[in-house]
């Protein structure tokens, strides 16, 4: 009995190839590249103090000194838009992870141990996604207080990660369900090992697409949520440089005669998350054998 | 109209003697799919022919680009991705290359129409039955919704649907695997086309369903004089069926010709492996199965030369020459350089392997087991209802023995295996490993007793962790289980890997980068690893090609006889059955109905399921196939939610009676160490 | 525009130096045309109202849409704050010991179901809110405290004794809060008035259409010969933002409480001559309130700094472009007859124009404490002009080295958090319907002696000061107590005043016969209101 | 069918009992209540002991349990309390404002589907061409776009260009269809976006999948013109999925409406949820969110009901 081989399949760059199937999704990647260099080097490039109060130069309209103009603090635009970036990606990278995480965990747990334990995370599940999400983040706001971790307001990313949990574990608890019933979980089973070793070995990693897909489909959702969070006043405080905050407060009074104030910043946000929806799309369209042409 | 609708009108013109025209002929076909990964050349100038009211096999193993060719000719390539990059599909003298699409929508249907594989998904799920058969009648016919009524109902007869008025109105779902697959053939015959093209009709069918719809199908076209092009892997089916008969193999034509020759006299290498690699039901039962080495190759990139060359035993330096398919005599043609010189397909070696038999305190004993589901119904009606997967389950199994299960789907045989592997917590009844009940041991012990289990999965490909490399898969019990450590994993690994005849460099490959064989290898190799007593082997071969399938089955009973495993192997394919087991139950809609060794089973069979079961298996044997009666067994296999009472069987027995009805047979033993299931015996 | 007010007493025009008015149709001077009669007034009310009872309420949300309906016994007299005239009442007297008061009504008020207003409809309307029945609540009690009992010799007749003299009595009578009820009524249903209307104001209730609109119509019977004007008003609640739109638009002709400068251009630019607009200062200032239990604002050197950090005059003038602040001030408004000078308000901490000095003095002030590097956190509501006011300081302190987190909160936490201490700093907000300083400054006094005094903080000083002004009737030496009050708290810092807010009311210039004061509150019955026919 | 929706039914109870209870907790573990919002608002300033008093007038000094079951009492009997705030019934309250969230959420619902239904289906046929892109680009998009962001760019634009403002009272529909439509377009079409760009985006990709199924394959191989295998054989399978997103993506709309209310100064419960949160009006908060709740709940059974009746293989079970 001579050994099978068979030749290694040729394993193009993935970089390439996602750019060469998804140009859409390349693009969405582009612009959530820049934006993060952005947040990340937002003390080099951009162009003043994002917080710095200036009365000479309020309500200036885009300008050579002010590209994207001034708000009615004088405070530059496009520095505060600079600087949001890094309150979006940071604030909607961690709510998403956390919450696709926790919700993917629990998803997992679900699909894996059934029966009681199935039933009792769904019924959690179907109570927290009938809360409207607003009432769910002003209480979570307002329960944790002020938690800043690093700058980072975890009590706002909480009452964001929070409602992204029972709809994560949906999907992937629905993936988690396909991979239970794959005869290499039923092997492993026979194998003796223990059900952890089962759920992070064999389980979690083959519901990793999803997950992956999830979490990008999440970091927009996230950061529309905190905009709106923020343009409700429940979210990130002034003077912090966030969109959602630019287009709140003082915008509401102003963006009749100052439009800028409301042009740019909600441009940001709505390019933000249609990048990463863009980006997440693609992904899916990639990595799911249902779309792959 | 009324003419259209009666069957007269619809006897087959006369064949005409020495009629030379083909009905159609496919010249040169070459089919392009793009990838993600490249060009796959999956049809590369093929050629065949099929002749008015003729029967036309298309065989060949998966990926060989058979229904590719098929779906070329009804111009039904997925686009963009498949498209026909060379050649001519003549039919009835215009080629179907050049037709204009609402031309070629105007045959499709009419002139030829198509079967395919999966009756479970072929027909629309939200149309009725009625619906989707009258649709080529009014469009092709113009029929009005009465006329196509009508004939719908004389559609649904002809196939041998009962009931017709009424289950025009019902959905797919309504209708079991096999109805629906007729359902199927009498879209196909709506309109009368002059050629039906049928893609693996049978493969998703049960056996002795499969017998039906072939008998069917065989019925019909010599009835309606339909010319049938038949395309499947199954060997078997291509000799109950075919004229003729043309091989293929990666991407062309190996050998074609009338089939009494082409199995009586094979002239390719790879036909003489393919039917020597089959195990047959007819033949006694050899040693080692022979097998064709090595895979198919990539189309991506083929090898230049045959094609075949690279798994031939008989390769010489000029098949590095690409072979041209040429005339050989008596109609057949072949594509080697050497078709002149094969030998016959020589009756395999019948050196006995594996014949030991231990007695004595056997491994596993199973009593009296029962295993029942609570399944809830499904739509508004709700409710649920217990299915009894296994009801009252009793077998043993020696040391280093081989217990075949056989059975149709749904008759319990997966779960029994379940059960035993404790993945199931069995409802009753007792299972004994080496004296201690699975049911009731602790579950610290039943860890401990899971090394000695192991179990070998169908699917060779969801039976590995995609997300794990072919040596972590395998390291896991080692290091888990057996406490080797990294080092000593990774040499126990390497050995398994050469036990199981993998490249011990495949460690580092993922499972998608292997083929179906060197999968199920690595699935034996991670069982292997826990040095286990017993391993369930649950359809280990039933989804692999059949010379892949030669190579597992070789695996396993030098793999019995080298370490002394037994196996439970639970199968449908009689003849794979018969080729490894020592003994045999066979099993039917939850209950044993007959259990004996090997050879007396399928020598002197005895409950009627049985004996229908070895009738329904096709042969692949022309003279044998023409030889044998059509005695299919009739009926549908009974919903696992309402069984019969009484004999399970006896709804579908030909020597029922009215007491069958009444009385659950239990199994007895009928003839020394042969039990069986029927009060008529 | 002086001339305008011709007439005007001289205790008007000392009130009111920052109130004037504007508007290209006032320019052909008002007095002399005569009002008209007819029309529906259409104004803008920003909240719903949660009651419809003025005695359990202080929200001008409900002043807004009640007040035409109804009389108090005193008011202030029109176009002439802070003038005292009588409503229903047709002439009163003093005791000397100012210890009895005597109200004579008049004798021909009507309430809305056709009975005649009597001194026992005052008794009883006036004993609900000093003591309110079960059910009831009284949100004036504690301005009732020195009220002994009130006696009604005869229908005509209400006398008033008091326990010890009250300096802001007269306020307290002609409080626009203190409406009169049926008595008839509040004896079958003491909370009857909390879901009904019935007075014997100029306006008779016609219906409330919850979230959206209130439609009051002429009272035929008022007791005021020819009055109402108007045939009816309707108040319609919509957004700040959506009344800029709808005043621009002309859907309707005024909102009464004010906007901010930049809403003001928008509305007199759409409007053009057809727009009014009225300026004033307003009794209501935001103040910086530490916690002065809390380390380290347990240390005045570090709340005199963070007061001193704040540049109050420059961010006068510019905040005053951006939002509804403005004048600089002390604890009383400025303006008012008992606010301190510009130069009297420079010698405070933190009031000083030299800001390089003022911050070397904080950062002096917070190294000498040991907060070199002061942070905390700053609690504050999330509308305006709070946040405004909150990134402004933010920004101020941010230049001498103190960092600060913004915490903006939801009003109820707001109120749950100032009432219990959470929190280390706030931005606070006052507001009186009176200048009367015993009002004003009670928000400065130690804890134990007022429940408005939310800076936890205890300075017998101050208190003492404080009972010493409220007893002084001498108002030049009254006005000097006022000052030291203002001056030791100032220097203490336990909670500084920031800015005052401006009141600027904008309106459609049909809109006639309005007063304009330092407060919301008032001149909201709206007897004398009439409209001018639309211009072509 | 009964029997499924009564079982269905009865799996509510336990979930809405849930949100009721989270829904009360949550709301008391916030600092503050209605009393001194009430009470002080405009600054004014109570006592503590009126404070107290009005506490008690509303039962908020009533042990927890004893206030939860006390609502729960009420819920049951259908009786909703009375708003905190104004002291109306609920019902009330919210019965004169449901009318138009609803009707803006019919609108916007149906202007979606009418959108989207073709523009997914346009996009799925021509998979990967220009056509395709261009609706991906704009129904992603719709799914970018903040809708109170796009309510302000839309409000803006009718201020400066139209020069139309939101009308001050809105005109009731039976009063005069044609008016009451005019006003409520634009806040329709401004939370629509988003619908039609989730629907869009379902249907885009189902009929992708579907147009892969074996029954497209056989439809064609059966000589079906193309059009019909869109229309009959892969839409009715396609649009199955799409349902789904329909009914639950209504119930979002209706809590999707709080801010965009706000914008268009529309009087509806989205407003009227603001304004509770920020009073604390727990009777209102709690019976808003129960309601929200009920409206989710019911659009997954009636959605699950609609499978139901257009899905063979449920029907006849």
């Amino acid at each position: 009995m001579s050994a099978t081989t068979l030749a290694r399949p040729r394993q193009p760059n993935p970089v390439l190839g996602f750019i060469r199937a998804q140009p859409l999704g390349a693009a969405g990647l582009l612009v959530i590249l820049i934006m993060a260099t952005a947040a990340i080097l937002a003390e080099k490039i951009a162009p003043y103090d994002p917080e710095a109060i200036d009365f000479i130069a309020m309500l200036t309209a885009p300008s050579m000194e002010h590209p994207f103009g001034t708000d009615a603090f004088g405070r530059d635009i496009l520095t505060r838009i600079i600087y949001g970036a890094r309150t979006a990606l940071t604030i909607g990278f961690l709510s998403s992870f956390i919450g696709c995480t926790a919700g993917g965990l629990l998803g997992i747990a679900s699909a894996y141990f059934g029966g009681r334990a199935d039933m009792i995370i769904q019924r959690f599940v179907d109570i927290v996604l009938s809360f409207p999400i607003v009432v769910l983040a002003l209480v979570v706001v307002a329960v944790l207080g002020k938690a800043a971790v690093l700058g980072v307001d975890m009590n706002l990313v909480a009452a964001i990660a929070i409602p992204i949990v029972p709809r994560s574990c949906r999907v992937v608890r629905a993936a988690a369900l396909s991979v239970r019933a794959m005869p290499y979980i039923d092997a492993a089973r026979a194998g003796g090992y223990s059900s952890l070793h089962i759920i992070l070995r064999h389980m979690a990693p083959n519901v990793l697409a999803p997950y992956l897909i999830l979490l990008t489909a999440y970091i927009a959702q996230a950061i529309l949520l905190e905009a709106s969070l923020s343009f409700l006043g429940l979210g990130v405080s002034e003077p912090k440089p966030a969109w959602g905050l630019m287009l709140a407060g003082d915008s509401s009074n102003f963006y009749q005669e100052a439009p800028w104030m409301i042009l740019f910043p909600g441009l940001a946000i709505s390019l933000a998350v249609f990048a990463f929806n863009l980006f997440g799309d693609s992904l899916r369209d990639w990595l799911d054998p249902k779309f792959r042409a | 109209m009324t003419k259209l609708l009666s069957l007269d009108a619809m006897t087959p013109p006369k064949r005409l003697a020495g009629e030379e025209q083909p009905l159609l002929s496919v010249e040169d076909l070459r089919v392009e799919f793009a990838t993600s990964r490249g060009v796959v050349r999956a049809v590369d100038g093929v050629s065949w022919s099929v002749r008015a009211g003729e029967t036309l096999a298309l065989v060949g193993e998966s990926g060989c680009g058979k229904s590719v060719s098929a779906l070329a000719v009804m111009r039904l390539l997925a686009k963009p991705v498949g498209r026909v990059t060379g050649g001519r599909i003549l039919f009835q003298g215009r080629d179907l290359l050049a037709l204009s699409e609402s031309e070629m929508r105007a045959r499709r249907g009419r002139e030829i129409a198509m079967i395919f594989q999966e009756p479970m998904t072929s027909l629309n799920p939200v149309l009725t039955i009625g619906t989707q058969l009258a649709e080529p009648l009014q469009i092709h016919l113009g029929m009005s919704d009465a006329q196509a009524r009508a004939r719908s109902v004389e559609l649904l007869g002809l196939v041998g649907i009962a009931d017709a008025e009424r289950r025009l109105g019902q959905y797919p779902h309504q209708f079991s695997g096999g109805m629906r697959q007729r359902v199927m053939i009498a879209i196909g015959l709506a309109c009368n086309p002059r050629l039906i093209i049928a893609d693996e009709p049978t493969t998703a069918l049960d056996v002795t369903i499969q017998a039906q719809i072939l008998e069917l199908m065989k019925d019909l076209s010599r009835r309606l004089g339909i010319t049938l092009v038949i395309i499947t892997h199954n060997l078997g089916v291509v000799a109950r069926y075919a004229d003729r008969v043309a091989v293929m193999y990666a991407g062309r034509i190996a050998e074609e010709g009338p089939a009494e020759r082409v199995f009586a006299t094979p002239r390719h290498p790879y036909t003489v492996g393919l039917l020597r690699s089959v195990p047959r039901l007819d033949r006694a039962r050899g040693g080692m199965l022979e097998t064709i080495e090595g895979l198919p190759p990539n189309l991506l990139a083929p090898p230049s030369g045959c094609r075949f060359a690279p798994r031939c035993r008989w390769r010489q330096a000029a098949c590095d020459a690409d072979p041209v398919l040429r005339p050989i005599g008596d109609g057949q043609s072949a594509a080697c350089h050497f078709a002149e010189a094969m030998p016959p397909p020589a009756e395999p070696a019948s050196t006995e392997a594996g014949a030991m038999r231990h007695v004595g305190q056997p491994l596993l004993t199973v009593k009296g087991l029962k295993k029942h589901f609570h399944v809830p119904l499904r739509g508004f009606f709700g409710g649920t209802a217990t299915v009894k997967a296994a009801d009252d389950v009793s077998f043993t199994i020696g040391r280093g023995e081989t217990l075949g299960l056989v059975g149709e789907s749904g008759c319990g045989k997966t779960t029994v295996g379940r059960v035993v592997l404790q993945l199931e917590k069995a409802t009753g009844g007792a299972i004994l490993f080496d004296g201690e009940d699975l049911a009731t041991v602790s579950a610290r012990r039943m860890k401990a007793l899971r090394t000695r289990i192991q179990v070998i999965f169908q699917d060779p490909f969801s039976s590995l962790n995609p997300r794990m490399t072919v040596g972590g898969t395998i390291a896991e019990p080692l290091r888990k289980r057996r406490g080797f450590g990294r080092a000593a994993a990774q040499d126990r690994v390497a050995e398994l890997l050469d036990q199981v005849g993998l490249l011990r460099d495949m460690a580092d490959r993922y499972p998608h980068q292997l083929s179906g064989g060197q999968r199920q290898r690595v699935g034996i190799a991670r069982a292997l690893a826990m040095e286990p007593d017993f391993i369930v082997c649950d359809e280990p071969v039933s989804a692999l090609d059949v010379s892949i399938q030669g190579q597992i089955v070789n695996l396993l009973a030098g793999l019995q006889a080298r370490l002394g495993i037994a196996y439970l192997f639970i199968a449908h394919d009689l003849a794979v059955v018969r080729h490894l087991s020592h003994r045999i139950v066979v099993m039917y809609l939850g209950r044993v109905m007959e259990v004996a060794d090997r050879d007396t089973l399928y020598a002197a069979p005895l409950h009627p399921y049985t004996k229908a079961l070895l009738d329904a298996a096709p042969i692949p044997d022309p003279a044998v196939e023409r030889a044998r009666a059509p005695r299919a067994l009739k009926g549908e296999l009974p919903s696992p939610l309402a069984p019969p009472t009484g004999c399970v069987f006896h709804t579908r027995c030909p020597i029922a009676g009215p007491e069958c009805r009444a009385e659950v047979p239990s199994l007895r033993e009928v003839r020394p160490s042969h039990m069986a299931a029927c009060i008529k015996l | 525009m002086v001339e305008e007010f011709s007439g005007v007493s001289r205790r008007t025009l000392l009130a009111l130096p920052g109130l004037t008015f504007s508007g290209a149709a006032l320019a052909q001077s008002t007095a002399a045309e005569a009002p008209q009669r007819g029309g529906i007034l259409t104004y803008a009310v920003a909240a719903e109202p949660p009651t419809y009872d003025l005695h359990q309420t202080g929200t001008f949300a409900v002043m807004h849409r009640s007040a035409p309906h109804y009389s108090t016994l005193l008011c202030y007299e029109p176009g002439n704050y802070p003038n005292i005239i009588g409503d229903v009442a047709e002439s009163w007297t003093e005791a000397p010991d100012k210890l009895t008061y005597t109200f004579r009504l008049r004798p021909n008020v009507r309430f809305h179901d056709g009975t005649i207003l009597t001194s026992e409809d005052i008794r009883a309307s006036y004993a609900r809110m000093i003591a309110p029945p079960p059910g009831v609540t009284s949100n004036r009690q504690p301005a009732f405290s020195q009220i002994a009992a009130i006696e009604t010799p005869d229908p005509l007749t209400a006398v008033f004794k008091m326990k010890k003299v009250d300096a802001s009595i007269m306020d307290t009578f002609a409080s626009p809060w203190n409406s009169i009820y049926s008595a008839a009524r509040l004896q079958q249903d003491a909370n009857f008035p909390a879901r009904n209307i019935m007075g014997t104001g100029p306006f008779r209730f016609v219906e409330h259409v919850a979230g959206s609109h209130w439609v009051g119509q002429r009272f035929d019977g008022y007791f005021r010969e020819g009055k109402p004007y108007l045939d009816g008003f309707r108040a319609i609640t919509m957004s700040p933002s959506a009344m800029v739109n709808a005043l621009s638009g002309r859907q309707i002709l005024a909102e009464f409480r004010g906007f901010t400068p930049n809403e003001r251009d928008r509305i007199t630019r759409a409007l053009g001559r057809d727009a009014q607009t009225y300026d004033s200062s307003w009794m209501l200032h935001l103040l910086i309130s530490y916690n002065n239990e809390k380390p380290p604002f347990n240390d005045v050197r570090v709340r005199r700094a963070v007061s001193l950090a704040i540049d109050r005059w420059g961010g006068s003038t510019n905040l005053a472009r951006i939002s509804q602040l403005g004048p600089v001030g002390g604890m009383v408004r400025p303006g008012s007859e008992w606010s301190a000078t510009p130069q009297e308000m420079e010698r405070w901490p933190g009031y000083g124009r030299d800001m390089a000095a003022n911050r070397a003095e904080a950062r002096r002030l917070l190294r000498e404490a040991g907060q070199e590097n002061l942070s905390f956190t700053l609690m504050n509501r999330n509308i305006q002009p709070y946040v405004t006011a909150g990134v402004f300081v933010i920004d101020q302190w941010r230049q001498i080295g103190i960092r600060v987190e913004h915490q903006q909160v939801e009003l109820a936490a707001w109120y749950a958090n100032q009432g219990s201490g959470g929190f280390e700093v706030m931005i606070d907000s006052f507001t009186q319907f009176s200048d009367d300083p015993t009002n004003v400054l009670v928000k400065y006094i130690s804890m134990d002696r007022a429940e408005v005094a939310t800076a936890r903080a205890t300075d017998r000083e101050l208190d003492r000061l404080f009972d010493a002004q409220a007893e002084e009737r001498d108002k030049t030496r009254r006005k000097q107590l006022v000052r030291e009050f203002e001056t030791r708290a100032m220097e203490q810092a336990h909670l500084v005043p920031l800015l005052w807010w401006q009141r600027i009311v904008v309106m459609n210039a049909r809109v006639r016969g309005w007063s304009m004061s330092p407060t919301h509150m008032i001149y909201q019955d709206l007897p004398d209101v009439w409209l001018a026919p639309e211009r072509s | 069918m009964l029997r499924y929706a009564a079982r269905r039914i009865a799996l509510m109870v336990p979930t809405l009992l849930g949100v009721a209870l989270l829904t009360f907790v949550m709301l008391r573990i916030v600092p503050g209540d209605v009393v001194e919002v009430k009470l002080r608002a405009d600054g004014g300033y109570v006592t503590q002991e009126i404070i107290q008093r009005e506490r008690a007038r509303l039962g908020l000094d009533k042990p927890l349990p004893v206030q939860f079951l006390d609502w729960m009492r009420g819920l049951v009997t259908l009786d909703l309390g009375n708003s905190m705030w104004t002291g109306r019934p609920v019902a009330e309250e919210i019965g004169t404002r449901i009318g138009l969230t609803i009707q803006v959420a019919l609108m916007a619902a149906i202007i979606s589907v009418l959108i989207a239904i073709p523009l997914g289906t346009i996009s799925a046929l021509f998979r990967d061409t220009w056509i395709d892109y261009v609706v991906r680009i704009f129904t992603i998009a719709g799914l970018a776009v903040p809708s109170f962001w796009l309510g302000m760019l839309t409000l803006l634009l009718l201020l400066t260009v139209f020069h139309w403002s939101p009308p001050v009272t809105y005109t009731p529909f039976f009063e005069s269809p044609l008016q009451n439509m005019s006003q409520l377009i634009w806040p329709a079409l401004a939370v629509g976006y988003r619908y039609a760009a989730v629907v869009a985006r379902m249907v885009r990709s189902s009929i992708i999948e579907v147009m892969r199924e074996d029954y497209i394959r056989t439809a064609r191989a059966k000589g079906v013109f193309e059009r019909l295998v869109v229309s009959r054989h892969a839409m009715r399978n396609a649009l199955l999925p799409a349902v789904t997103v329909v009914g639950l993506e209504f119930a979002f709309l209706i809590g999707g409406l709080v801010v965009t209310e706000q914008v268009f100064n529309l009087n509806g419960i989205g407003r009227l949820f603001v304004e509770a949160v920020s009073r604390n009006d727990f009777m209102l908060i709690q019976a808003l969110v129960m309601l929200l709740a009920v409206v989710f709940v019911t659009m997954n059974l009636l959605v699950d009901m609609l499978y139901g009746v257009l899905d063979p293989r449920v029907r006849h079970g």
